[in-house]
């Protein structure tokens, strides 16, 4: 099509995933409970809690944190959180010195298990088209503003390694157990777009 | 392909807006389209991970860009059950009532250039350059590292080259490189300081630096 | 700016249709879309033809290919027409009585390198390389020629840079050169044989070949 | 906007132009018939007939065709067809081993007094990708098979310069006079995608 001329409208969108559904049901390809379950599945299993809970571990236990930055799959395993696949999960620590975050700009791969399914934003060309070019400037309009002395890597999803940010533990959260900590960890900064701040 | 899902480092997008409290599904056929992909992959099987993707590069460009995020899953899964022979295209119309965009079919991909090797040709430290090539198909190398000098990071694990499985053709498997840019060698004097970008590249769209 | 309007080499579009005995203009908007931006250049002198051609560069990427060629000409004249406060956004929203989508703001471009030589620094023949470059405001020098080598085949006139003009800076002059290019050189093993392409590039795009 | 949720639809593109159109004609803007003016000129003056008229003339005269060649404006000003600014005109010839088609990959700029103003599909963003990277099969998609050993040049009008194309004359049109030669010379000819054909 050389431009939108004379084009009839789409169906809508709903409409037509409904009639996949249905023409897929009509010919029995589709069990009992196999799409609810997934669904099921997306909500409860893939949460940003369970990389909050990794995370809240790592600054609380060092032998757990090296263990998580050795191998990220085996220690989130640990707290039972498990990739549908064999997944290779790298932890990235940030530091004073240098500050990671995760993007992919191909399409919108993401560390289900600990991450859970990605927001809007982490799919949308805008974030993906920017962060590699100006993470910086990002970044900043994004509400985190990094020191010019801290270096940023970022991260772009391109094979088949998983990411999770592993970000610093604000000051001001001495003596908190795991689940207070847990709390305070958001998605955000499990992806570095956001630091962990004590409310 | 060099197509409209290989942005990074693309200019004129405005601002990215996080929603507060966003739901893990906004709409019901949010939740349907994404389960549908799970039959049709782990199921059914009538397609692989690598040829989904594919799919939802296919997109008309403008189609690509106006969609929202499971709009795009969605449009990749019903093209390749269509492709595949699971249902048509016409069943489909029918049943929505309307018109029922697809993706544009694949390049005819017979065979890829990949590397043989069981061992890992690079190590950690290494400099090496993306190979500048514009593959017909499916590839998972941006456009924004092609012709560029890293190093490598991390060598990675080996899987699957997805150039080959993004065609369903046989499952060969390679090393897989972390290789670090300097921001300034991949967006010369656009690049902002102290930055640099890790991209996760197959073994064969590398070569040692000379 | 590496914009959605730099489309020169990507993969992904469909076929190019020819339509039978097509008017010149197949709407009345269109024709008083074309009308209004004479108007605007020509006779109030509120911009001039770079900075109309960057103001529909800077649309968002999926209105630029969603919308026909007429839709974006006329972002451009209306966004334009905004920016000089020859008209407010608001009272075209009032009149339009609906929402009325206009282009994002330009960078903010202060100066460009230019060449300053009057005479040409190249000659047919030679052998040219095209800088790397990333510029934030408009350019003329498409993404797929950057950093290739190509040969002059004509020393054209001198010309406003647009990179400067584009952005109501000042009126230099430079020359152009048709710079032709291997299509191997810029598409590598996507390549079709025996083909050249000639792009149309002010001095300070070129480099001498090292 | 980071995805197309919840925005108002746009108001429809005719309503946008009578907008503008009408407010500045409330601030005293347009002149009585500058519009309608603007209208009638490129209807009337941006024709393809112009090129083809040019294209007949250079087919039977040899003097005229080197003229055309040495300074494209000048030489289709000799026949009354002059751009509206004083514009570089490049005339491209093609012969038994060239075949040139023209492009504008970033806009659409064209020769407007020769070639008229484009047409849809020369302003298409599938004709702007693809023509200077496949050319051969998108020519051929279109109805022009060239022979291998013919080599294609594509001219991207990314500059100032204007081109058009001297297309090759057909067989069969011997003798000929310029009004019946440049009948059969198309728009499609001037840029290069089609072949003049004797019918």
């Amino acid at each position: 099509m050389s431009g939108p001329r004379k084009r009839d409208p789409d169906a809508p969108i709903a409409e037509r995933v409904r009639a996949l559904e249905e023409a897929l049901h009509a010919k029995g390809l589709v069990p009992e409970d196999f799409l609810e379950k997934r669904v099921e599945e997306a909500q409860e299993n893939f949460d940003p809690k369970n990389g909050a809970r990794v995370v809240a571990r790592a600054w609380l236990d060092p032998q757990y944190r090296a263990r998580l930055l050795a191998d990220g799959a085996a220690a989130s395993a640990e707290l039972g959180f498990r990739a549908a696949n064999s997944e290779y999960l790298v932890v990235l620590e940030n530091t004073d010195a240098v500050h990671n975050v995760i993007v992919c700009t191909q399409c919108s791969c993401t560390a289900w298990s600990v991450i859970g399914l990605p927001p809007d934003w982490y799919k949308s060309p805008e974030y993906r088209a920017r962060v590699v070019r100006e993470p910086r400037a990002l970044l900043r309009a994004m509400g985190l503003e990094l020191p010019d002395e801290v270096a940023i890597r970022v991260w772009d999803t391109s094979g088949e390694t998983r990411f999770m940010v592993l970000p610093q533990r604000p000051a001001g959260t001495e003596g908190w157990n795991e689940e207070r900590l847990a709390g305070i960890v958001t998605r955000e900064a499990l992806i570095g777009v956001a630091r962990v701040v004590a409310p | 392909m060099d197509g409209i899902h290989d942005l990074g480092g693309m200019s004129g997008f405005g601002a990215v807006e996080i929603e507060p409290n966003e739901p893990v599904f906004h709409e019901r056929w949010e939740a349907r389209a994404f389960a549908l992909n799970m039959l049709g992959i782990r199921l059914i099987e009538a397609y692989n991970v690598h040829e989904y993707r594919h799919a939802v590069e296919r997109m008309d460009p403008a189609h690509y860009l106006a969609a929202s995020y499971y709009e795009r899953w969605f449009t990749g899964v019903a093209t390749l059950l269509v492709e595949k022979g699971v249902v048509t295209r016409a069943e489909l119309e029918a049943r929505a009532g309307g018109r029922f965009p697809l993706a544009r079919p694949p390049a005819d991909v017979k065979s890829v250039r990949v590397t043989p090797r069981a061992q890992p040709r690079f190590a950690a430290g290494d400099t090496v350059l993306v190979r500048d090539i514009h593959p017909a198909g499916h590839t998972r190398v941006p456009r924004y590292v092609r012709g560029r000098r890293g190093v490598v990071a991390r060598v990675s694990r080996a899987f699957e080259v997805p150039d080959l499985a993004g065609h369903a053709l046989s499952a060969h498997l390679e090393h897989t490189y972390h290789v670090e840019f300097e921001a300034r060698e991949l967006w010369t004097d656009a690049a902002e300081s102290r930055e640099t970008v890790v991209v996760d590249l197959w073994e064969s769209y590398l070569e040692a630096n000379r």
